[in-house]
C-alpha cells in the first residue's frame, strides 16, 4: 500500500483513509467489474454470476462469529489461498466470501470451510447471519450480551442458515441496549427497559455535564436537583420511558438492570426497496428475561414467529410484507402471542399508526 | 310587496347556465320579502368587494340554549346605518329532519308555508351536518316560528359546543348494502343526548353519523366524532350462478382488472371455471368487490356495527380521521343497543369531563393517547384497533405480564363462550 | 307528529329530537326495509333497486341549489306528487331524490324534472353535487361566497353531472374559509390566507377574550400586548401560518382580503374504504384569485385535472387512487401544474410525507 | 504464556453448537494473551450478574482526535483494585478496511500479525459501521500500532461526532444489479472527509453509505446520514428470448403470481404470448423483477443515483428513513463526481453549523423542514421528494408566483436542454 515513511517523533499521519479495493480483488472480479449480467445459487451458500464476458464465478458463502481470533483469520487465509488464489471478502453481515473462478473448486472449497468449523449458507431465502454488536464484552453501556446472544440464536437458528427454505432472506438483528446500533430487522430482539435510571447521586457532580443530560431526555424527565448538598440530577418517574438515553452521557444514571432490563422482540423491519418501500420494525413481545448464556426464551420466541412466517408467507414475501398481508389481527393468533395496550403507540405522530379505517379482519 | 329590489348585475350573472340558480330564487323571495332584497344587495356588494358582511350575536328560544345561528348586517353607511335596513337581521333556525332525510310532500309543503310565515323562505336542505336551515328570520320572530314548527314535530339542532345534529344514510331503507338498521342507531343515539344538544356545555362540538357499511357515505370517520358504521364478521355471502353471469356478462379479463386485482387483500381469486374464491380471514369488509358484484355478492349475516372515533377537520392540529374503538358490536338484542347507548355515552361523559376549552375529542384522544381513553371508557384493546404495533420503544412497559395476562383471559373467556354457543 | 300542545307563555319545547322517518318514507321502501338484494343504474340519474321479495324502485336523482326558495321546493313537491305517491328525499349532497315502484313512471318523472330545470344525475361514475357551505350569504367569516362558487362550477361541470363518464364518482368540496365546513374532497376548493391578520386594535378588547383567542393559534403566534394604551393582541408575522383560526373567536383579527385571500386546490381526499382507507386531499394548485361571480380560474383549474383524471385512470380509480399509481411525478406533468416547495409539507409527522425510500420515478 | 485461566462455567456453554464460537477463538488467545484471560474473567462475571464492566475514556493517537474507543474496568474488588487486572485496560481501534471489504489473504495476514504483535489479537470484522475492530490493546500501545498499520496502508475510522467510516456494497465487482460504481464513490466521499473523520468537531456523526442499487445491501437509507443510491432513469433493459425462457421454465402462474403481480407500481403485464410489458413511467424502480428475473432484466442504461439524507436509529426522535433530496443525479463525467462532492461537502457544511449539539442531520432537517434545509444547500425541489403533498393547509404561500415561476423556469430549461440534446 502506500511507501513506508521515515519515522520521526512524533510522527504525523498519513491520512490516507479508504484504501483501494482493487488490489484485494480476485483478478476474475477485477477483470468483469461492472460487467455482470445474472447470477443463480446453484445450492444454498453458493452465488454463480457470470459477466458478459463469458467469464464466470461462483462464491461461497460462509458463518463466522465476527469476534475472531486471528487464528481463526489465518485458517480463512489458508483456505483461501488453497483454493480462490488468494483472495475473500466480508459481507455487511460478517459472513466471509470466498470467489473461485473454476466450477470444480467449489465442492472442495465448501468442504475445506465446513471442516474448519464455517457453516456455508446464508444466501437467498435463508436466515443469514445475525447483525452482531458489542454488548458485555466491550461496550461501556450494554444491558446484555452481543456475541453470546447471536452465537445462542445461530446455533439454534443453524438448519435456517445452510438451508434456503425461507419464503425470502430473513435478516435478525439484536442491539444489546435501546441505543440500537443493530439495524431494523425482519426479527429483532432489543434490550428494553422497564424502570427509570437508579441514580448515584454522590457521582453525579464529577461525572456528568448536567445541561446536557438534560436535553438528551426524549420526555424531558430529567430535572437538575441538589441532592445531599451536592448538584446532581432527578427524574420525573411518571414520565420517564426508560429509554436509556440518558445513561451514556451520566454513567451515574444506572439505567442496566439484571432483573429488570428485558428483552422485546420487533418484526417486520425491512430496509429494502424491493417491492414495498424500507419499514421500521415493530413490537410484538417484550418483557422476555435477560437469561445467559442461552436466553432460551427469546430462542423460542423467534422460532415461533420464524416458522410461522415459514409456514404461511408467500414467496418473496418478508416478514412484514407477510404480516400486512394477513393482517395484525391473525399475526397474534398465528403466533399465539398477547396483543397488550403497549402494542399501541403513543408517541408525535403516532396517529397514522392507529386504524383510521373501516378495514377490519375478524 | 318588498319596497324595492336593489341592482345586482354581478348576481345576476349567476342566473344564467344550466344548474338551477339560487339567485333566481332569491330574487323570487324577494318580491314578497324585503329581508331577502337586502340580502341580495348585501351579497351584491360581498361580491364586488370581496368582503362578508355579517358578525355573530345572541338569538334564542326559551328553554334552549343553542340552535340559532345568528346574523347582523356589519355593513352600515357613513353614518353607521345599516346600508341594508331590511336586512339588519337574517338569522338561520337549524332543525333536525327525519333521519335520512324523507320527508312526505305533505310535511315538506306544511314546512315551507310555517317557513314562509314567520321567516324568509329561504331553506337550506341540508346543511353540511345534516340540519334543514330555515335562513332568514329576524329575533322577534323565532319563538313563533319554532314553537309552531315544535308543535309541528320538529325539534332544533345543534349549535356551539354541544352535541349536533346527526346523520345516517339511505341504508336499510333503499340499499342493499345496508349491515344495520341506521335510522335506529341514528336516532337512540341522537335522542339520548337532547341535552347536549340543546344546551351547550361540552368542550367543544361533538357529532354522531351512521353509515350501513363501509362505503361510509355519510363521510362519518372524518366528519364525525363519533362514527358508526356497519360491518360484518362471518364470510361474504356468494352466489356463484350470479358469479357465473356476471363473469360471462363482463368477461373474464374485466373481472380479474376490476374486481379481483383490486381486493386490498388479496383476498380473491376466480377459479378456472368462474367461481370466486374469497379468503374471508383476509377480507377487511372494504366493500369493494360487493360494491361492483352487488347481485352475486352480499355482506355476511353476522352483522354489526364498528365504532370509530375523533374524526374532524381541520382547525388546531389538521383534519383528523376516526380510529377503531369498537370493531365490532353486534346490534341484535335490545342488550346490544343498550351497549352502543352506553359506550356513547361514556365517550361523551369522559369527553366532557377531561377535553380542553375548544378541544375535539380526536385532538384529545391524540394528547393522552388512545390506550389511557380506551382504558377511561371501559373498552378493550384489539389489533384491529391499529395499522401496526408500534416502532418507537420509548415506551414504560413495567406491568407486561400483567397487560398480556388480560389478554390471555379475555381469549380464555371468548373460548369458553364459543364452546358453550 | 307530535299533538298540538296548548299554548303557554313561556312555552316549554317539545324535545323530541330526530324525526322517525318511517311516515316519510315511500310504501314500497317501507315494505322492504332491509330487504334489499342488488341495484343497477338503468341511465345516469336513475337507481333501479331490487328486493329479496321481487319488489322494485326506480329512484331518480335531480340536482339543486340547494339554498331553495319555497317556490322551488313546492314545485319538487308538485313533481312528486304527481310521480311518486308523494315522497321524496335528499342526499347528502343536496340532490332530491324521487322514487317510483312503476318503470313506466320513470321517463315522465325525469321529464318533469327536467321541465322544471333540475338536471337528473349524479349517479355512479359521475361528478355529483358539490358539497355546500354558506360563505357570504350568511356565514360570519367567509372569505369567499358558497352558492356562487357552486353554481358557477356546477355550471360548468354540468355535463358531467347528467353523464356517468368519469372512471369512478368525483365528489368535490368547496369551503369558503380555511376552517372547511366541507368535506375532504375528490377536489377540494379551499380558501387559503397568504398574510397574517390585520389587527383592529382599538377593538380587540371590547369583542375579545384574549386568552382563548391565544390559545387557539396552532403556532403560537399571538401574544397580548398594549397598543395605544389599550389591551390588544400582537402576532408574530414570521411565524403566522395565515389559518385564521384566530378570526372567529376575534373578528378584530381580520385574516379575510380581497387580494390575499386565495383560492387553493386539493386532490385525492376519499371518505370512503372501499379498496383504500380513507385518505385526506393534498394541495396541488394555490394562489388563484378569488374572482366573483363566476371565479374562472378556478373552473378552467378543476377542468385540467378532472379531465386528466378522466383521461387516464382506470375504472373504480378515484382520483387519489389514480395518483397514487401514476405517481406525483407524472400528475403535475399531466395536469402541467407547478410544484414548489409549498408542496411539501412541514408539520408534526411530515416525515410521513416524505419520500424516504427509493422509489423514484422518472 | 498467559499467567492463568479463569474458570468461565457459563461461557464454556457456548463452546458447543454448530455455529462457530467466540470463546473458543479467546479461548485460543487467553493462551499467550492475559488481556484476553482476564476479558474472559470479567465477561463470565456479566454473564452471572447480567451487568457490563467497562467503562470509557480518553486514548488517542498524535494528531488524531478519534478513532479509538477505550475501555476501562469498572469489576474491582473490595479495596477497588481490578479483579481482572490483566484486562484493566481493553480499547478498541478502528481501522477503516477497502471499499467493499474485500482483501488478499496477504493483507488479513500482516493486518492478523501486526495486531498479535501490539495487541490481544482479537478482530472483529465488521463493526456495523463497517470498521476493521482491533480490540484488546492498552494506551500504551496504541500509537506503535497505528504507526505500524499506517505506515502499512491502513488509516483511523471516525468515532465521536464525527464523519465515520463509510460503507459500500459489494456491486459492481461482482453484482449484475450494480448501477453506479460504488467503491469509487464510497472513496471519494469519504476521503474528501478525512479532517472531519479524524478531529471530531461536528455536532453529531455524519454517516455515508453507498448501494448499487434500491436493493440497499448497506442499509443505507436508514442507516447512513447520506445515503447513494443507484439506479436509472430510462426503460428497463429487457431480453424477451430470455423472459420467454423464465415462463417455460416456470410457468406462467408462478411468474404472475410472483413478478407481475408483485409490482408495487402495477407496472408489469405478461401479453397472451410470455412477451414481458413493462409501464417504465410507472416503475419506480423498485427492483423487485429483476432480482427475480435477472437474467432476463437488467436495470436501464441512463444510469445514476439518488441522494437520501437523514437515517438514523433511535436515540432523541426515533428511528428515521433517510429522505430523497436528490432524485437522480448522473455520475459520467469527472464534473458529475465534482457535484456529488460538492453536494456532501454542502450538507456537512449546513449541518455542522446548524444542528444542535449531539442532533443528527436528519433531526435537523425535521426541526427547521425540508424545503428550508433544500434551499440552504442549493437543492430545487422535485416530486420524488415527497410520498404525497401536504394535506394540512397550515402554511405561508405569500410567494406562490415566484415559486411557481422557479418551477417554470426549469421546465423551460430542461426542455431547451432537451433540444440541444
Ligand atoms: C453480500 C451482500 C452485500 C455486501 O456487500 O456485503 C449482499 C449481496 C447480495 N444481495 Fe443483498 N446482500 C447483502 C446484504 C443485504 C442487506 C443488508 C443486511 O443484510 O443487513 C439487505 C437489506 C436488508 C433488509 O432489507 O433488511 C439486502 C437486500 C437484498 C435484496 C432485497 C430482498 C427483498 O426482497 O427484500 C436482494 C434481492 C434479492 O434477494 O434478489 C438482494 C440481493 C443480493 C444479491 C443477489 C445481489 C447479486 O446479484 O449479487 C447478492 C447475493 C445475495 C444472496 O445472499 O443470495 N439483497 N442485502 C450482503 C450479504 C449479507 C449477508 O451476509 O447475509
Ligand atoms: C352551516 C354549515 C355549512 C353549511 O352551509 O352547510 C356550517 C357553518 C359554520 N360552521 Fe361548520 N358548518 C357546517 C358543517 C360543518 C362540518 C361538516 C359536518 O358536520 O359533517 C364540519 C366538518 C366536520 C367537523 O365537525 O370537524 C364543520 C367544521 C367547522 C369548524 C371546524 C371544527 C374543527 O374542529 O376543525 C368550525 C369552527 C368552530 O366550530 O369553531 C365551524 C364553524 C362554523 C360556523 C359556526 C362559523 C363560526 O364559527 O361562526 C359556520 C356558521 C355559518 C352560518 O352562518 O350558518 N365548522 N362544519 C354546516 C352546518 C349546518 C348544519 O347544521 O347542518
Ligand atoms: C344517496 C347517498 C347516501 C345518502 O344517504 O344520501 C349515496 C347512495 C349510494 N351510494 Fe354512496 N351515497 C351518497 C354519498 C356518498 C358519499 C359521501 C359524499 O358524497 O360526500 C361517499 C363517500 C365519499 C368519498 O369517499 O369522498 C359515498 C361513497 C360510496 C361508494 C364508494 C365509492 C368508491 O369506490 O370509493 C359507493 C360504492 C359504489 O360506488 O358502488 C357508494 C354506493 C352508493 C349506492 C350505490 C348504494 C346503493 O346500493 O344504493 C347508492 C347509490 C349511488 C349512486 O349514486 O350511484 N357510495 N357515497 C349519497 C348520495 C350523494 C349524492 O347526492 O351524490
Ligand atoms: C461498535 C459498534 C457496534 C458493533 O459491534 O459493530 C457500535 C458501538 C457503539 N455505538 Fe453504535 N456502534 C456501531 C454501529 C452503529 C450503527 C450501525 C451503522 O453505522 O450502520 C448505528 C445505527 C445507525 C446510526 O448511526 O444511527 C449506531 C447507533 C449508535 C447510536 C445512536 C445514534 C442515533 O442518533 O440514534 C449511539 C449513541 C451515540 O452516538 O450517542 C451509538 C453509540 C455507540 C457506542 C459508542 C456507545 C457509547 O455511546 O459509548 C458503542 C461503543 C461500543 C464499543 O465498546 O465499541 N451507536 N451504531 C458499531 C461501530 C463499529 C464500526 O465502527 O464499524
Ligand atoms: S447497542 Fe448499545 S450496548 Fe450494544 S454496542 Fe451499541 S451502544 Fe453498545
Ligand atoms: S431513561 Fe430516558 S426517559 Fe428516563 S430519564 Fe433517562 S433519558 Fe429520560
Ligand atoms: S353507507 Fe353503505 S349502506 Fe349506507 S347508503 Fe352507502 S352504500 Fe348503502
Ligand atoms: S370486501 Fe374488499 S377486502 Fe373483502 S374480499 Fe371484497 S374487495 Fe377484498
Ligand atoms: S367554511 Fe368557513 S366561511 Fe364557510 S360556512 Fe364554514 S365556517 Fe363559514
Ligand atoms: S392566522 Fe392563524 S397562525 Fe396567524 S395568528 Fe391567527 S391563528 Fe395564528
Ligand atoms: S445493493 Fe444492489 S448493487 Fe449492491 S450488492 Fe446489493 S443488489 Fe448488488
Ligand atoms: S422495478 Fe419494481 S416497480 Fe419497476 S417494473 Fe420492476 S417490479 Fe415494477
Amino acid at each position: 500500500m502506500a511507501e513506508a515513511a521515515t519515522p520521526t517523533q512524533p510522527r504525523r499521519p498519513i491520512e490516507s483513509g479508504t484504501p483501494d479495493p482493487f488490489p484485494h480483488l480476485h483478478p476474475t472480479l477485477r477483470r468483469n467489474f461492472g460487467q455482470w449480467q445474472y447470477h443463480d445459487r446453484p445450492r444454498p451458500g453458493v452465488l454463480h454470476h457470470v459477466a458478459h464476458s463469458g467469464e464466470e464465478v461462483w462464491t461461497v458463502r460462509a458463518g463466522t462469529q465476527r469476534q475472531m481470533d486471528v487464528y481463526t483469520i489465518r485458517s480463512l487465509c489458508d483456505i483461501a489461498d488453497q483454493y480462490a488464489d488468494g483472495y475473500m471478502r466480508f459481507t455487511i453481515r460478517s459472513n466471509v466470501e470466498i470467489t473461485v473462478a473454476e466450477a470444480h473448486k467449489v465442492e472442495p472449497l465448501i468442504g475445506a470451510l465446513q471442516q474448519a468449523g464455517f457453516p456455508v449458507g446464508g444466501t437467498g431465502p435463508s436466515v443469514t447471519m445475525i447483525s452482531h454488536t458489542q454488548g458485555w464484552l466491550h461496550c461501556d453501556i450494554p444491558a446484555t450480551d452481543a456475541s453470546g446472544v447471536v452465537k445462542s440464536l445461530m446455533d439454534e437458528l443453524h438448519e435456517e442458515f445452510i438451508q434456503e427454505r425461507m419464503p425470502n432472506r430473513v435478516h435478525i438483528t439484536t442491539s444489546c441496549c435501546q441505543i440500537n446500533c443493530g439495524g431494523q430487522g425482519d426479527i429483532a430482539i432489543n434490550i428494553q427497559h422497564t424502570k427509570p435510571p437508579k441514580i448515584q447521586h454522590d457521582q453525579v457532580a464529577n461525572v456528568c455535564e448536567r445541561p446536557s443530560v438534560v436535553a438528551r431526555c426524549p420526555v424531558a424527565a430529567i430535572r437538575p436537583a441538589v441532592v445531599d448538598g451536592k448538584p446532581s440530577l432527578e427524574v420525573d418517574e411518571r414520565k420517564c420511558v426508560a429509554c436509556g438515553a440518558c445513561f451514556p452521557p451520566c454513567p451515574p444514571m444506572q439505567i442496566n438492570d439484571p432483573e429488570h432490563s428485558k428483552l422485546a422482540i420487533w418484526v417486520g423491519g425491512n430496509h429494502s426497496n424491493a417491492r414495498g418501500v424500507p419499514s421500521f420494525h415493530k413490537m410484538v413481545v417484550a418483557g422476555l428475561p435477560n437469561n445467559p448464556p442461552r436466553w432460551p426464551e427469546v430462542a423460542e420466541h423467534v422460532k415461533k414467529i420464524l416458522y410461522a412466517y415459514r409456514d404461511h408467507a408467500r414467496d418473496y414475501e418478508r416478514v412484514g410484507e407477510w404480516i400486512e398481508r394477513i393482517g395484525w389481527v391473525r399475526f397474534f393468533e398465528l403466533t399465539d402471542l398477547p396483543f397488550t395496550r403497549h402494542h399501541i403507540e403513543h408517541w408525535h405522530g403516532s396517529r397514522a399508526k392507529l386504524n383510521a379505517s373501516a378495514h377490519l379482519r375478524f | 310587496m318588498a319596497k324595492k329590489l336593489y341592482d345586482t348585475p354581478k348576481l345576476d350573472q349567476l342566473e344564467s347556465g344550466p344548474w338551477p340558480s339560487f339567485v333566481t330564487g332569491l330574487k323570487r323571495l324577494a318580491e314578497t320579502k324585503p329581508m331577502i332584497a337586502g340580502v341580495l344587495g348585501q351579497l351584491e356588494h360581498s361580491y364586488t368587494d370581496r368582503k362578508g358582511y355579517w358578525k355573530g350575536g345572541t338569538v334564542g328560544i326559551f328553554g334552549y340554549g343553542g340552535g340559532i345561528i345568528p346574523r347582523f348586517t356589519e355593513l352600515k353607511d357613513e353614518h353607521g346605518e345599516p346600508k341594508f335596513p331590511e336586512a339588519q337581521e337574517f338569522h338561520t333556525m337549524r332543525f333536525i329532519p327525519p333521519a335520512g332525510m324523507h320527508y312526505s310532500t305533505q310535511t315538506l309543503r306544511d314546512l315551507c308555508d310555517i317557513w314562509e310565515k314567520h321567516g324568509s323562505g329561504l331553506i337550506a336542505l341540508h346543511g353540511q351536518t345534516g340540519d334543514i336551515m330555515l335562513q332568514g328570520i329576524t329575533a322577534d320572530g323565532v319563538q313563533a316560528c319554532f314553537d309552531e314548527l315544535n308543535e309541528y314535530g320538529f325539534d332544533l339542532g345543534g349549535a356551539g359546543p354541544a352535541v349536533r345534529t346527526g346523520m345516517s344514510c339511505v341504508g336499510a331503507a333503499r340499499c342493499e348494502h345496508s349491515c344495520c338498521n341506521e335510522q335506529k342507531i341514528h336516532r337512540m343515539l341522537i335522542n339520548n343526548f337532547l341535552d347536549d344538544i340543546h344546551r351547550p356545555s361540552l368542550p367543544y362540538k361533538f357529532k354522531f353519523k351512521v353509515s350501513g357499511c363501509a362505503n361510509d357515505c355519510m363521510n362519518a370517520i372524518e366528519r364525525s366524532d363519533f362514527a358508526v358504521i356497519g360491518t360484518w364478521r362471518d364470510a361474504i355471502q356468494v352466489d356463484q350462478h350470479e358469479v357465473h353471469a356476471f363473469v360471462a356478462r363482463k368477461g373474464r379479463q374485466y373481472t380479474i382488472d376490476n374486481v379481483i386485482t383490486r381486493c386490498p387483500s388479496g383476498a380473491l381469486s376466480l377459479t378456472d371455471d368462474d367461481q370466486l374464491e374469497i379468503d374471508n380471514s383476509a377480507c377487511v369488509r372494504c366493500m369493494h368487490c360487493i360494491n361492483v358484484m352487488t347481485k352475486a355478492l352480499a355482506p355476511g349475516q353476522d352483522r354489526g356495527v364498528a365504532i370509530l372515533v375523533g374524526g374532524k377537520r381541520t382547525l388546531r392540529i389538521g383534519d383528523l380521521f376516526g380510529t377503531v374503538v369498537v370493531p365490532f358490536m353486534p346490534l341484535r338484542t335490545h342488550e346490544d343497543y343498550e351497549r352502543l347507548l352506553e359506550t356513547a355515552q361514556e365517550v361523551v361523559d369522559f369527553f366532557a369531563e377531561n377535553a380542553l376549552e375548544h378541544e375535539r375529542v380526536g385532538e384529545m384522544i391524540e394528547r393522552i393517547g388512545l390506550p389511557d381513553f380506551l382504558e377511561a371508557v371501559g373498552l378493550e384493546v384489539d389489533p384491529n384497533m391499529i395499522r401496526e404495533p408500534r416502532s418507537i420503544s420509548y415506551v414504560r412497559m413495567d406491568d407486561w405480564d400483567e397487560q398480556a395476562e388480560k389478554w390471555r383471559e379475555r381469549q380464555r373467556q371468548r373460548a369458553a363462550e364459543h364452546d358453550v354457543s
